[in-house]
Formats: C-alpha cells, structure tokens, sequence
C-alpha cells in the first residue's frame, strides 16, 4: 500500500518535472545514475567486505583515497589510464591483504574491535597520504579516447560519465556470479557463518578471509583511480566515500550485490534531484530518506531477514 | 463439557511449497499430559510455534483455555499461561543461571517491569530462582553465565525457565535432547511431579521419558495427525512402529 | 597399519578459562569408540581438542596423534586434510547455505558423493533448496553428518550424533555408521542415548571430570546396572547423587 | 544461619569460595574507590589550570557523553553512532534559547534536554527493530542527518560558525563561570548519571534490556516487550548524552557542526574503547587518555596523529577490553608467575560476552 | 531570518574553556614564543602547507635558522631583545572548533605570547571570540577573511593585516561590467561565511554598477559533484562567478567543461585561481579573471620574497594569497616585536600599541590598519594566462567598506545566502 502510494506521487513528481524542464530532467535522471555507477563501483568492495566478513571496514575511505594516489603517481609516470587502475588496484589489494593478515585477523570475531582497528588506520593513511601527496587536489583525467562529451541536441553529456556506467555493471555482473553462483562464493558465506566448523571441512578459513579482505581493497583501490578521474582526488574524500559506501550497504542490504546496486541508485538519484529542487537542504534530505528505507525495512531493500 | 486447555481446528501451516502442519486438530483437557511423537520434520515443532504464537497459521484456528488466540501476539500468550521451551537453547548468555531464572519469574508476574520494585519482591524471587536451579540439577551452577553451560546444562536451564513462569498449560520441545542418561532420569521424575492441573504437551524422541510421563499420545506424520491413543496402544501400534519406532521398540 | 588411528596423552584443555580437561590419555587403534559421560563432563572439549575447533575458544596441551601424526597444534584445516571430521554438538550448520549448497562447499573427491548422503538420508534430497537451519531438528543432524561424510574422513569424530533424531532415524544411524566402520572408517562417538552408544561401538570409556575414568564394552555396560549407576548415575538415589554431583562442580 | 552462610551452602562451595573472593574484592574496591576520590577532590589545587580545565573538566562531560554509549554497548548490545548527534541536539537548543533568545540559562537546558530525550525516543523507536550493524548504521544516517541539519538550517542552527557565546548560570549565588565551581558541577553530575545508569542496569528493566540484548525471542516469550525495552533504554542512555551535551555548550561556551561531525562520533567511540565497556567509569578514563594523548603527543612528533592511530590500534590489538584490561591482565600475568600453580582466574566478563 | 552571514550569535565570550588563563606567566621569562595555527589536517591542509611556508619565511628574513624542511618544524637562532623566539606549531582542520581547541593549546598549555592564524573564515571568529578573554595575548590574523572578524564588535587584541574575504573581490564587479561588458552573472559558492563574503564583495560593485545576478547558487559544505547544480544554472548569463577554492574548482571546471554551459567564461573567487591551486588546474585554468590580494609584482619585496621562498622551499607554488598572507602577518609580529624590544611585561600594551600603528610593505603592496585594526591594502584583478595568474589591474588602498561609509556599510545586513541582491 505504502509501496503504491510513494509510487504514484513519484511518478506524478517525475511527469511534472519532465514536463516543466525536460533538459532538466534527462539530465538530472543521467547525473544520478552516473553518480550510482561511481558509488556502486566504491561500494562493491564495501559491500563485499561488510557482507561476507561482517567487518565494518571503515578504512574504506582510506584505501579509496590511497587507490587514487597510487594510481594518480603511475599514470604520471606512465602515462596509460589502464595501467593505473590495475596497478592502483593491485597495490591497494595488497595492503588490505597485509593489514587484514598482520592486524585485523588478530580481533576476528570481535566485530567492534574489528571496525576500531580499521578506524585506527583511518588515521594513519590520511597522515601519510598527506606527508607524500600533499594536500593540493590532484586529477588523473580520464582517459583519452573517453575524454570528450556527447552531444544529442541540446542535451552534452561526459561520454566518461556514460563509461562508468558500463564499468560499473561489469564489476556488479561479476561479483554477483563470483558470490552466488561459484563453490568459492558458498565457501565464503559458509566462512562468514561458522568459520570454525568450516575448517573442519578442509577450508585455510583464514586465508579465504584475507582474500575476501584484499579482493575488497582491491575494488576500493580501482574505484579511487575510478573516482580520480571523474572528479578529483585529494585529502578528505576518505571520509566522503566511506559515508557514501555505508549508505549503499545498507539501504541495498548487506552483502547483497543486487542490493548495492539498488541502493547505489537510489542514493545516486535522490541526490541529483534533491541537488536540483532543493539546493541548500540536498544532502538532508539524501539522509532523510535513507532513514524512511531503513526505519522500515530495517534490513534494507534488498538484505533478508538477519 | 469443560473448556480445554489447548485447542487446534484445521490448523495448517505452509512454508512455500511445503505444507509443514496440515489440517490438524488436536484437544488437550486440562490436566491432560499428551506426549506429541513424530518422525524428523513431521511439523512438531511448527505446531509448538503456532501454539507460541512464534509463526501465525495459514489457516485454522487455535484456542487457549477457551479463548481464540490465533491472532493473539505471542506475549499475550504468555498472559493466559502458556509456556515452552525450545528445541535449540534461546538463552540470556550473558546473564548468570540465577538472572536467567529471575528474569523468567518476573514474566510470570504481573506488574513486572517495574524499574525499581520492592526488595521483599526481589528476595523472594532469587529464592524461587535457586529453588527451581536445583529441581533441574543446576544448583551449583547458579552463579555460571548461561554461555559457559555445557550443551547439557544449557538444555536443563531451558526447562528451569519455562517452569519459572507456573504456567498452565507447558509446552516441552525434546527436552531430554543433550540430557545424559541420568539427567533423563530426573528429568523423567520432574515431569511426574508436575501439578495435576498442570497440562502438558511433550514432543520427545526418547520413548523412555515420553512413555513414562504421558498419559496419552499423539503421532504426526508430514504434518497430519496419523494417530491418537494411550502410550500402551502406541508402542502396541503397527503404523507407529514403521514410521516412527523403528525395530528397537518392541 | 600399524599406528593407531586416534592416540591421545596427557591431553589437558581449557575452555574460556575452566579447566576441562585435565591429564586426559585415550586409544582408538582401529574401528570405533564411544564415549559416554554426564553432562558437562569434557566430551564436547575432547572433540574439538581432537579436531582443532576448540583453539578459537579456549587452548590444549599434550599430545594427539592420528595415524602417527602429531596433531595438537595443526589448525583444524590441515587436520581435515589428514582424514579428520566432525559433526558438531547442536550440527551449526552454515545458516546462509541450503543443503545442497552446503554439501557443496564440503565436498572432496572420493568414495562419498552427494548422491550417497542422498540414499543414505532420502528425506534430505526432498528438501536440497531448503536453508540449512531451516530444516527440523532431525533434518539438519543428517545434514551435519552428509557435510562431514563428504570430506571423506578416515577418523569421524560425532558429539551426539542421535540427538533430536527419531528413534527410527536413529537406528539408520546406527546402521549407518556400522557401514562405515565395516568400509574402515574409525568412528569417536559421544552418545548420551546409551542404547545408540551400545550399539555403535564395541567398546566404550567414560569420561567424568575431563579425566577417563573407565574403559568398558558395550555388552558389561549394557547388562550391568551396577555399572550404569556406578558410571552414570542412571537409577540413583539422593544420596548416591550427591557423590557422583561431585563430579558436576566446576572449576572455576 | 547467616545469610552469606545459607547462600554457600546453596550454591555449594566452589560458590562459596568464590563469595570470600569477593570479599577480598569488596575491600579492594573501596579502597580504589577512596583513592580515586581523593585525587579528584585534590585535583582542583595541584594540577596546572590547563591540564585542570582543559583536559579534566573537559574528560568529565566527554566521559558523561561516552558513558552513555558504553551503557548501551554493555547492557543492550545497541552501538549507537547518533550519542553526538543527540548531545549536540542538547547543547544546540541550549545555546540558541540562552544566547538569541535570553531565555534563563537553567530553562534552556532543561528544553534542551527534554527536546534531546524526545529525540533520543524518536530514534529509538525507529532503530529498535533494526540489530546490530543494522543498528549501528542507521544511527550513524541519524547522526549524519543531525550534523548536516545544523550545518544547513542556518535560522537556527547559524551555519558553519554557530552559536558562540554560552555563558555557564550559577546557582543561587555560586556561578558556574568559575572553573573550579564548574569542576564541581560537572562531577556531581557525573557521578549521578554513573549512580542511575548502574542502577538502571540492575533493575528489573536493566535486565530485561541484558535480556532482550542475548535472546529477543525468548524475551518476548518470557512476556516482555522487546522494542519497548529497547526504546527505553536508548532513551535512557538519551538523557545521559543530553546532559553531556549542556555541560559541554556550558564549558565551550559555543556549538557548531565540528562538535559533533562524524571525527567526534569516531572520538566517541575511541573513549569508549580505550576505557573498556567492562565498567561505566572506563568511558571516563578513556576520555581522560584521549584528551592527554591529542594534546601532548603533538609535543613529541610532528606525525602525531600516525602514532595516535597507532597506539589506539595498539590497545584495540591486545586489550579486548580497554586500558583497564590491560592493566588487569598485566597484573593477573604478574601474579600467575608468583604463584603458578594457582588455580586459573575466573575470565572478564566481557571476555564471557563477546559472542 | 539569518540576520548575520559570518556571526552565529553574540560574540561575548562564554564558557570555561575559554576562561582559563595561562600556566605560568610567560612575559619575561626570557623566551618569547610564538603560535603559529594553520590547517595541515583536513580538506583544506594544502593550504595550511603554503601558508606555514610563508610565515617562515618572514621569520627567516628577521634572522632565524628552520629546524627543518617540514610544516611542523620550528625555528632556532631568533633573539629578540636578547631573549630567544621560539615557534610552536598548531593545526586544525578548518573548524572552528578544532581552531579553537589549538588556540587553546597554544596559549593555555604553551604560554605563547603571540598567535599568529588562523588560516579561514570561521575559524578567525571562533579565535577573535578567545582573544578577548585572554587579553594579555596578542593575536595576529592568518588569512582567516571573514568580515565581522574585525568589522562588527571586534577584540582589542586582534589584529588582522590581510585583507577580508569582500576586500579580496574589490575591482571585480566593476572589471566584469565596464570592462568585460558582463550584464548577467551567476554565482556559485559553498554555503558558509567566507564565499557569502566573496560574492558579496564582488555584488555590492558588480550590483551598484548596474549588473544582474539572476541567481546565486550555494551548495553544501563539502560538495564534491557539481553536476546536478551546474544543471540548474540559468544558461542566458554572460559568466560564472566560482566563489570555490582547493579542490572543488577542478571538480567544477572539469564538469561545467562536460554541460551546455561549456565554454561561458568564468569568474574566480580569489582562492580559485590561487598560486597553490592553478598548478592542479592545468589548462582548465586558462582565461579566467578572477580578484585577490597577491599578485606577482615588479617591486622589490616581491621578487626578494619569491626568491626567498623558492630558495627555502623547493617544492613551493609560486607565491599565493596563504603564503603571501601568512608571511605578512609574521612580518608585521616579528617588526612590532623589534620595535619594542621584545619588552611583553608591560601585558602586551607596547606591542599592541605598535602594531595599532604599523604599516608594513608586504610583497603584494604597503598595509596599514584602520580603527578596527583591519588591514587598508591594494587589491588585484587577475587573468590566468599561460599557466599563471597574470595581473592585469590594481585597486589601490581597498578599505574593509569598499569605499562606503562606515556607518552605513554597517548597518547594512551581513552577507549572506539572500543579501546583496540583484536580480
Ligand atoms: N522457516 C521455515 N522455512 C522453510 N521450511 C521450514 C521452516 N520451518 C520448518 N520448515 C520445514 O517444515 C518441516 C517441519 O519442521 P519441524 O521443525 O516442525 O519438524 P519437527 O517435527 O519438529 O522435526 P524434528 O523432530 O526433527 O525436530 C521440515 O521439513 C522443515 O524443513
Ligand atoms: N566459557 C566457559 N567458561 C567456563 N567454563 C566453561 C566455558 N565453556 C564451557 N565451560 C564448562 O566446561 C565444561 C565442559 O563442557 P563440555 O561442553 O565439554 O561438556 P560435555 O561433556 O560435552 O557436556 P554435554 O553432555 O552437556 O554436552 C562444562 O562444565 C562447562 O560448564
Ligand atoms: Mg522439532
Ligand atoms: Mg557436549
């Protein structure tokens, strides 16, 4: 009933917005979509992380902002887009890698120790990131053969923006099958549920779980030199996405991939219509309207019953 | 005739395709103790989480001395003296035995959340608690968290709590389940114990306990109701012996 | 061969920070063993000390080798690979994993498949799309056992394998873990259901206060009351209990 | 019989040997309790103004805000990320009303408090039925939403800069202005609010909250309402936060988004580990520890904030349970090398409830 | 509603925070120490790099030695009238609170006997609301540019000779109008006190000379994305007014570059275009005209400080408003603290007074200070030509109200979201 009325009165919204500014409107509805598509490629890893290990990884952020520098460093150097994200991704891979088999693995099962832990190094890469980066903002650029805009009639659109979008379905596509549809998946839910019992069958329980750990820093790292192009990268951006990352999660549902990607957009959306109708209180209501989702359904859209 | 104390019509409860209680009616007299026996996955303990109010039925009807609860909340239940206890321990593992007990004794009163209620009260109620730790075999353990009990000790906390509550009408789900061999010898002597107007609905796999304790007994099968009679009938009984007994049983 | 399958000394072990099991020695050379005990005893201690599920809650010391191979201080996975499994007390299924998925994530190549647990438990194959704590009591000790068959284990290590199961069920547990034995499987059984225990194993130790304080066969337990009461308490009176609730205390 | 005899025999006697202990404990608990009070009655005179206002006042209301999460994290299980936002809702009102609008200072507080309870009710019941991560997450959107609130809605609220100029009151002829006053004010309330949350957690109430926290479901079959004990209780530890939050606009004498952004909400959470959720009175440790380390390990190293983070991952590593974990696993260690072959310590509680 | 832009509230000092006064008495101690507050944590800490460099620099001209290359290294080998300058170095992340909490620490726990910061807007109030609670320290402005820090009910002991936040657009609205023939411009700045200063600066000219702004957009601290409001902007404007610094211009530039809007010529707010900020822009920067208070000029003070800084900091921007500013600052300190001999027993009242009258010739032109101890100085119109900000104009002697009349200009409300107007 709920469900209906707030889809009727959207669909009013929408119609008369369309009517009123249709430019507007088309690219209001792509700016949010594109927007979704960075924070589900930020959000992924956070999702998988947060989902299978129940680790609320609030480094997040921190291996985002790291991925960008890195990746910000080899593209100077090298000059190949690519090449930054897969070296950018790799890098961070494997400093979650490390920091989740020297620290985190040491607190496991203490899922408060666990997240302060990750909150600790929160800190310390923001200070070194800051001593070798500096704070000035720093742009990647996008690729070359995406770096230009797309023209249908009066409407311009970054053709990066639309590339996104791609990357992003690409990266949802295969973690949903890597989760749901392969033994290495179910080996990680059954990990997540009684890690324990799991060795008994054989499974290295806490190598599996530094895998999980680094594959998900790894999605962060790509999704810093991701977001560096898209905008910026620079001090500060940490604690933006890791917000970002956490919204996602949760109004999608934990550790559902479908999940993320309804909550990606929706934040996504609610955002750049909230941006263009109400300016000053945009980011009120963005958080007001997670609220409503997770006030009534507690376990997010997509998460099932805990 | 009197009003029962326990009342099912055409109860049936789904779980997507599967239909876990089909159509079962059962009444239970007060004073009555049924032992409910069955094979795995039969619905017994659907049937005590409808009876609870723990899942609501697809469809039917469930009386509690004599009034329709069907649509009740499982709390207000708990008002009319409806008690259980479940197959797997749901404890309070961070509270001690005795917190455990006292906690299950201020349910059974009423007034009970007050926040600061008065010290004759709570003194009484800690006495109750040690009383009950020791007809379950827990008095030396009232002071160990719940979480520390042994899987056995869990199981015997399990049945101290729903007998905290003086209930009317209590449901026990596989309560010798965990229980050594002379734990379900006390165990077995608890039950006959137990008040006269007490009714009791039992669902057991040790056919000692049940057998001993009941005076009569009901068998499920796939969720219908395939047999009512005495224990001696029961054990006497072809059908309950091929679907349920098995060759030990003779 | 000559080693013994299960071969524990001077086995100590502590759960949280209660010393459970205290100087315990134990042999399986070959075929199966049960285990009985009143509750609380150290049984459940004993198999997770033996299959390295206790180290995340508590810690051991001494020695356990299986078929020669020291093991006490291996992490449980490299001792699943030696041929060790387990079917836990209260069968902690994996609650996000159906049946089927969970035999999956269990399953090594070797004599038992799928299929075989699906024979073995038939009531099992009807509900393969089911969540594994969603099934009955009964329903998910058969699939802690398929989950552990599936490792193709050479030592089975079950803590009450017949509990919440049918007394018909049962008796195909029994039977089955016959079977296994007769294939060569060697079997650590904790029974609290004494006609199961009798009938799964030949011999049977008891184990009071973490320590074996007997070692019997199935048939002098089973004829001989003075034994049950003297062992486990079955059939006591007050004062007899008193004696043996000594044994219940717990250090602390 | 006495009563401590009939209980022994009760419980049999590795219980009552466990009674003596706590004997022994008793003694030594009073005997902490009298040292702690006499160096806070001394503190005043032998401390230098700064460290005395600066870093003690100012741990007494940090601790007061804190302790109302370790309330929560130790008695219902609920972390709760909005404690800033509901403290800085309090210390808002309480500005807005004594500076704009002149009203008297006490009448402030006392709308601010009520307004910042209500809300604490408010968000109480829409978390309640969320658990765990759930919980947590959806009270970090509340405490997010709070911050940008006062960020944005600036005829209240005035913006980034916001509400300067809060001056303590007095009572009667005492004026809180003076710091020593204040120190006594801030104390007492402390103590009071530590006084009614232990005996809130030890009431039947407190324990059905324990009770709710390990088994919901057994809770309601047991007859108690879950979400309303929940509610309650978040309220509870609500009002707590809320009088932190006057005593803060008080001692700060201004309130702007930076007092409860998301850095304060992490600091929070760092007091509340660094003092352990063993005990209430850890939160004021653990404020105390985190005012000394930001303001004086910036003397030593210019990468100060890297050896913060370190030494906090540090205790998070080895202490499940705070500093004061710490200490009593050094001291417990120290002991068992004395005496050997003693037998084993009976574990944390926390250690029992971390599950 | 929002009666003040830049001013939450009244401005008497509350609390006890501020209330508690120093641990030893500092004066005479045959030290004089001095705070520098700037902002090396956070969003903003690039900033707060570039201005440490240049109050460094100031202390290197009077005759220090650095302790080191670092932003939080001190200084050695400074005597001021026989009695040695230490430098203690503070940081904030751009709140006022976190401001506040350093100022404390300064001068609570580290006796510093002058403060020089703090680096922005809010901040400045907060620090200004302290100083008159400890007014036997003397406090000296950083680049901090909010303009009721001086201008309504300022601090006797607060002196402040950078230029304010409106100063800063001084000449722009008249060079956008008469010069580069703008009828119609939009403006885009975050939601705090220092871009409503900016815009108000450059509205009050740009307003009064007959120009229209059809629409002021003001996004939310902390945006990142500026897609959705760039989509909302009147497309029928001559320019954009870009009230942003830091970070927030490359995102800006980079997506109005992807909009319909491509190509409108854009106006800086005087941080966007800043030395620290234009080499992040690369050639997005090129063209636009933006107003500040440094500009690279042919005097002698100029070229001796740029040589200065780069000799000292290799890795400097070419000088900036923050490291210009700071520099000035430490200057006017560290000359007032000559002057007098270092002689602070006396409660500050020598240095006070001589810094009251000082007039200092920065690198960016000669400072003086009005009544309210707010500093009169050129002000600058810039274009971004080949990778710099070159200057193409100077507005000489800017005072804090663009040339009204003070009691008017006062009495006028604060700059804000909804004030100046001209639609
Ligand atoms: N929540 C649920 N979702 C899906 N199926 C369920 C659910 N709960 C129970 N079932 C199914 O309903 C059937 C009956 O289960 P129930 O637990 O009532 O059996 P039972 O008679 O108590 O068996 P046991 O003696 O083994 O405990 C089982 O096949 C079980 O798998
Ligand atoms: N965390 C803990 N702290 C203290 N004692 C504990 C803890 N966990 C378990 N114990 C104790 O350890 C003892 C051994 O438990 P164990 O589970 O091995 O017994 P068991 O023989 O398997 O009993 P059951 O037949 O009831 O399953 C029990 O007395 C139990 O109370
Ligand atoms: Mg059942
Ligand atoms: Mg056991």
């Amino acid at each position: 009933m709920l469900a209906v009325a707030a889809a009727i009165s959207l669909a009013a919204f929408c119609g008369r917005d369309l009517a009123s500014n249709p430019l507007l409107f088309v690219s209001t509805v792509l700016n949010g979509v594109s927007s979704a598509a960075l924070y589900f490629i930020v959000a992924s890893g956070f999702t998988l992380i947060f989902g299978l290990l129940r680790v609320t990884n609030l480094a997040h952020g921190s291996f985002y902002l790291a991925g960008g520098y890195i990746g910000y460093s080899i593209h100077e150097a090298i000059g190949s887009w690519l090449l930054a994200l897969a070296g950018a991704g790799l890098a961070v891979g494997a400093m979650g890698l490390v920091f989740q088999v020297l620290l985190l693995r040491r607190v496991a099962s203490d899922p408060i120790r666990e997240s302060l832990l990750t909150i600790g190094l929160t800190v310390v890469v923001a200070d070194v990131t800051l001593s070798v980066w500096g704070g000035t903002a720093l742009d990647i650029g996008a690729p070359s053969v995406l770096d230009s805009s797309i023209h249908v009639g009066t409407l311009v659109y970054s053709q990066y923006r639309i590339a996104l979008v791609g990357f992003a379905l690409l990266i949802g596509a295969g973690l949903y099958v890597l989760l749901q549809r392969t033994r290495l998946g179910m080996t990680i839910r059954a990990g997540v549920d009684d890690p324990a019992i799991l060795a008994t069958t054989g499974v290295n329980v806490p190598f599996l779980l530094s895998l999980v750990f680094g594959l998900g820093a790894l999605l962060a790292g790509v999704a810093g030199v991701a977001g560096g192009s898209y905008l910026s990268i620079s001090q500060g951006e940490d604690a933006r996405y890791l917000l970002i990352s956490l919204l996602v999660v949760i109004v999608g549902g934990l550790g559902s991939v479908p999940g993320a990607a309804a909550g990606a957009l929706l934040v996504g959306l609610v955002e750049a219509f909230a941006q263009v109708h109400l300016p000053t209180y945009s980011v009120l209501v963005t958080f007001a309207v997670m609220i409503v989702v997770l006030a009534f359904r507690p376990q997010g859209l997509f998460g099932g019953v805990q | 005739m009197s009003t029962p104390a326990l009342e099912l019509r055409s109860v049936t409860r789904r779980f997507g395709g599967l239909v876990a209680v089909h159509d079962v009616d059962l009444r239970l007299e007060v004073g009555t103790k049924r032992a409910l026996l069955g094979p795995n996955g039969a619905g017994k303990t659907t049937l005590v989480n409808l009876i609870s109010g723990v899942v609501p039925p697809s469809s039917g009807e469930i009386d509690v001395f004599g009034v329709d609860v069907t649509r009740e909340s499982g709390r207000r239940r708990v008002g009319r003296g409806l008690a259980r206890t479940y197959q797997e321990s749901k404890l309070f593992a961070g509270l001690n035995v005795q917190q455990n007990l006292m906690l299950a004794l201020a349910g059974a009163h009423g007034g009970r959340w007050r926040p600061f209620p008065g010290g004759r009260a709570t003194r009484a109620r800690r006495e109750r608690a040690r009383e009950l730790a020791h007809r379950v075999g827990l008095a030396n353990q009232c002071g160990m968290l719940a979480d520390a009990l042994s899987h056995g000790g869990k199981r015997q906390l399990e049945l101290a709590m729903a007998l905290a509550s003086e209930p009317r009408l209590l449901i026990l789900d596989e309560p010798a389940a965990g229980l050594s061999p002379s734990e379900r010898v006390m165990l077995t002597e608890l039950l006959d114990e137990l008040d006269e107007d007490l009714t009791l609905l039992l669902i057991e796999h040790d056919m000692n306990v049940a057998l001993a304790v009941a005076d009569s007994v009901t068998v499920m099968v796939d969720g219908t109701v395939m047999f009512n009679g005495t224990p001696g009938e029961a054990s006497d009984s072809q059908l309950v012996h091929d679907i349920y007994l098995g060759s030990a049983h003779v | 061969m000559s080693e013994n399958a299960l071969e524990i000394r001077g086995l100590q072990g502590w759960r949280g920070s209660a010393h459970v099991l205290q100087d315990l020695d134990l042999d399986l050379a070959s075929g199966r063993l049960g285990i009985v005990g009143r509750n609380g005893m150290g049984k459940t201690t004993l198999c997770e000390s033996i299959t390295g599920v206790l180290s995340g809650r508590g810690r051991v010391d001494g020695s356990i080798s299986v078929f020669g191979r020291q093991i006490a201080q291996l992490p449980a996975y490299r001792r699943s690979r030696l041929g060790v499994a387990y079917v836990p007390q209260g069968r902690r299924l994996f609650s996000s994993l159906n049946v089927e998925e969970t035999l999956r994530v269990a399953e090594r190549r070797g004599p038992w498949t799928q299929a075989r647990v699906f024979s073995l438990f038939p009531r099992l194959a009807e509900r393969k799309k089911t969540k594994g704590t969603s099934l009955s009591g009964g329903e998910q000790q058969m699939l802690a056992i398929g989950r552990a068959l599936l490792t193709q284990p050479k030592l089975l290590v079950m803590d009450e394998p017949s509990e919440g199961l049918a007394p018909i069920v049962v008796e195909q547990v029994v039977g089955a873990c016959q079977t296994l034995a007769d294939e060569g499987m060697n079997l650590l059984v904790v029974e609290q259901n004494l006609a199961a225990a009798t009938a799964i194993a030949d011999n049977l130790v008891v184990i009071a206060n973490g320590r074996v304080v007997a070692k019997l066969t199935s048939a002098q337990l089973r004829d001989d009351p003075v034994l049950q009461r003297r062992y486990l308490g079955i059939g006591v009176d007050d004062a007899e209990h008193l004696e043996l609730g000594s044994a219940q205390s717990h250090p602390r | 019989m006495s009563a401590v005899d009939r209980r022994a025999s009760l419980m049999g006697t590795t219980d009552a040997v466990r009674l003596a202990g706590l004997g022994r404990h008793r003694l030594a608990a009073v005997a902490a309790i009298a040292v702690v009070a006499i160096a806070l009655v001394a503190a005043p005179y032998v401390l230098t103004p700064y460290f005395f206002v600066q870093i003690l006042i100012r741990s007494l209301w940090l601790g007061t805000v804190a302790v109302s999460l370790t309330f929560l994290i130790r008695y219902a299980g609920m972390i709760s990320l909005a404690q800033t936002g509901i403290y800085g809702v309090a210390a808002y009102v309480t500005a807005n009303l004594s500076v704009t609008r002149g009203v008297n200072q006490w009448a402030a507080a006392g709308v601010g408090i009520s307004v910042a309870v209500a809300l604490a009710f408010a968000v109480g019941a829409l978390a309640a039925r969320a658990r765990a991560v759930y919980f947590l997450m959806l009270t970090l959107a509340v405490g997010v939403f709070i911050y940008y609130f006062a960020l944005q809605y600036r005829p209240f609220t005035y913006g980034f800069s916001g509400i300067n100029g809060v001056a303590p009151p007095s009572i009667g002829s005492v004026s809180l202005s003076d710091p020593h006053n204040f120190y006594w004010f801030a104390l007492g309330t402390a103590v009071v609010c530590l006084l009614a949350l232990y005996g809130f957690a030890h009431s039947p109430l407190g324990l059905a909250l324990q009770a709710d926290r390990d088994s919901p479901d057994r809770a309601r079959a047991l007859g108690m309402n879950p979400t309303l004990v929940r509610v309650v209780g978040f309220t509870v530890a609500g009002v707590v936060a809320a009088i932190g939050g006057v005593i803060s606009v008080w001692f700060n004498g201004q309130v702007s988004p930076g007092s409860l952004d998301i850095t304060r909400t992490i600091d929070i959470l760092i007091i509340v580990v660094l003092g352990g959720v063993a005990r209430l009175e850890g939160a004021w440790l653990g404020a105390l520890l985190l005012s000394i380390m930001t303001v004086y390990l910036s003397d030593y190293t210019d990468h100060y904030l890297t050896v913060i983070g370190l030494v906090f991952m540090g205790v998070v590593l080895v202490s499940p349970n705070g500093v004061p974990g710490l200490v009593a696993t050094s001291i417990s260690g120290l002991r068992r090398l004395r005496a050997p072959a003693s037998t084993p310590v009976s574990a944390s509680p926390t250690q029992q409830e971390n599950h | 509603a929002c009666s003040s832009s830049s001013d939450g509230s009244s401005s008497t000092g509350g609390g006890i925070a501020g209330s508690a006064q120093k641990d030893s008495k500092a004066a005479g101690d045959g030290v004089i120490k001095i705070g520098l507050l700037s902002t090396l944590d956070g969003p903003y800490a690039a900033l707060g790099q570039a201005a440490n460099m240049g109050a460094k620099v100031a202390l290197v001209d009077a005759g220090a030695t650095l302790d080191g290359t670092g932003d939080r290294n001190g200084i050695k080998d400074l005597t001021i009238g026989g009695q040695k300058v230490e430098l203690v170095v503070e940081s904030s992340d751009a709140t006022p609170d976190a401001a506040l909490a350093a100022t404390q620490r300064l001068v609570e726990k580290d006796d510093v006997d002058v403060v020089v910061g703090p680096l922005s807007g809010d901040e400045g109030l907060a620090v200004k609301d302290y100083a008159k609670q400890h007014l036997d320290t003397t406090f000296v402005n950083g680049t901090s540019g909010a303009q009721n820090t001086t201008l309504r009910d300022p601090a006797p002991n607060f002196f402040r000779f950078t230029t304010d936040g409106a100063q800063w657009m001084a000449g722009l609205g008249d060079y956008a109008f008469t010069d580069l023939g703008y009828k119609k411009v939009v403006t885009l700045g975050e939601d705090y006190s220092f871009p409503y200063d900016q815009v108000g600066g450059f509205m009050t000219q740009y307003c009064a000379a007959g120009g229209q702004v059809p629409d002021k957009i003001w996004v939310p601290l902390g945006t990142k994305d500026f897609s959705s409001f760039i989509a909302t902007m009147p497309t029928d404007v001559d320019a954009i007014l870009v009230a942003l610094g830091g970070a927030d211009v490359l995102n800006f530039t980079k997506q109005i570059d992807q909009s319909p809007l491509a190509g409108k010529p854009i106006l800086g707010g005087s941080i966007a275009v800043d030395g620290s900020v234009v080499k992040g822009l690369g050639e997005r920067a090129e063209g636009i005209v933006s107003a500040g208070p440094v500009a690279e000029l042919d005097t002698p003070e100029y070229k001796a400080y740029a040589a200065q800084l780069t000799k000292l900091f290799p890795n400097a921007a070419p000088p900036g408003l923050f490291d210009v500013g700071y520099y000035t600052e430490m200057k006017a300190t560290l000359d007032a603290l000559n002057t007098i001999g270092g002689k602070l027993e006396d409660g500050h009242k020598a240095l006070n007074e001589t810094l009251s009258g000082m007039q200092v010739v920065s690198p960016s032109g000669p400072v003086k200070l009005d009544e309210n101890r707010q500093a009169i100085a050129n002000n600058y119109i810039f274009q971004v030509t080949d990778g710099a900000s070159k200057m193409i104009k100077t507005i000489p002697d800017v005072n804090q109200t663009l040339g009204m009349d003070r009691a008017e200009y006062v009495d006028q409300p604060a700059n804000d979201r909804d004030h100046p107007s001209c639609p």
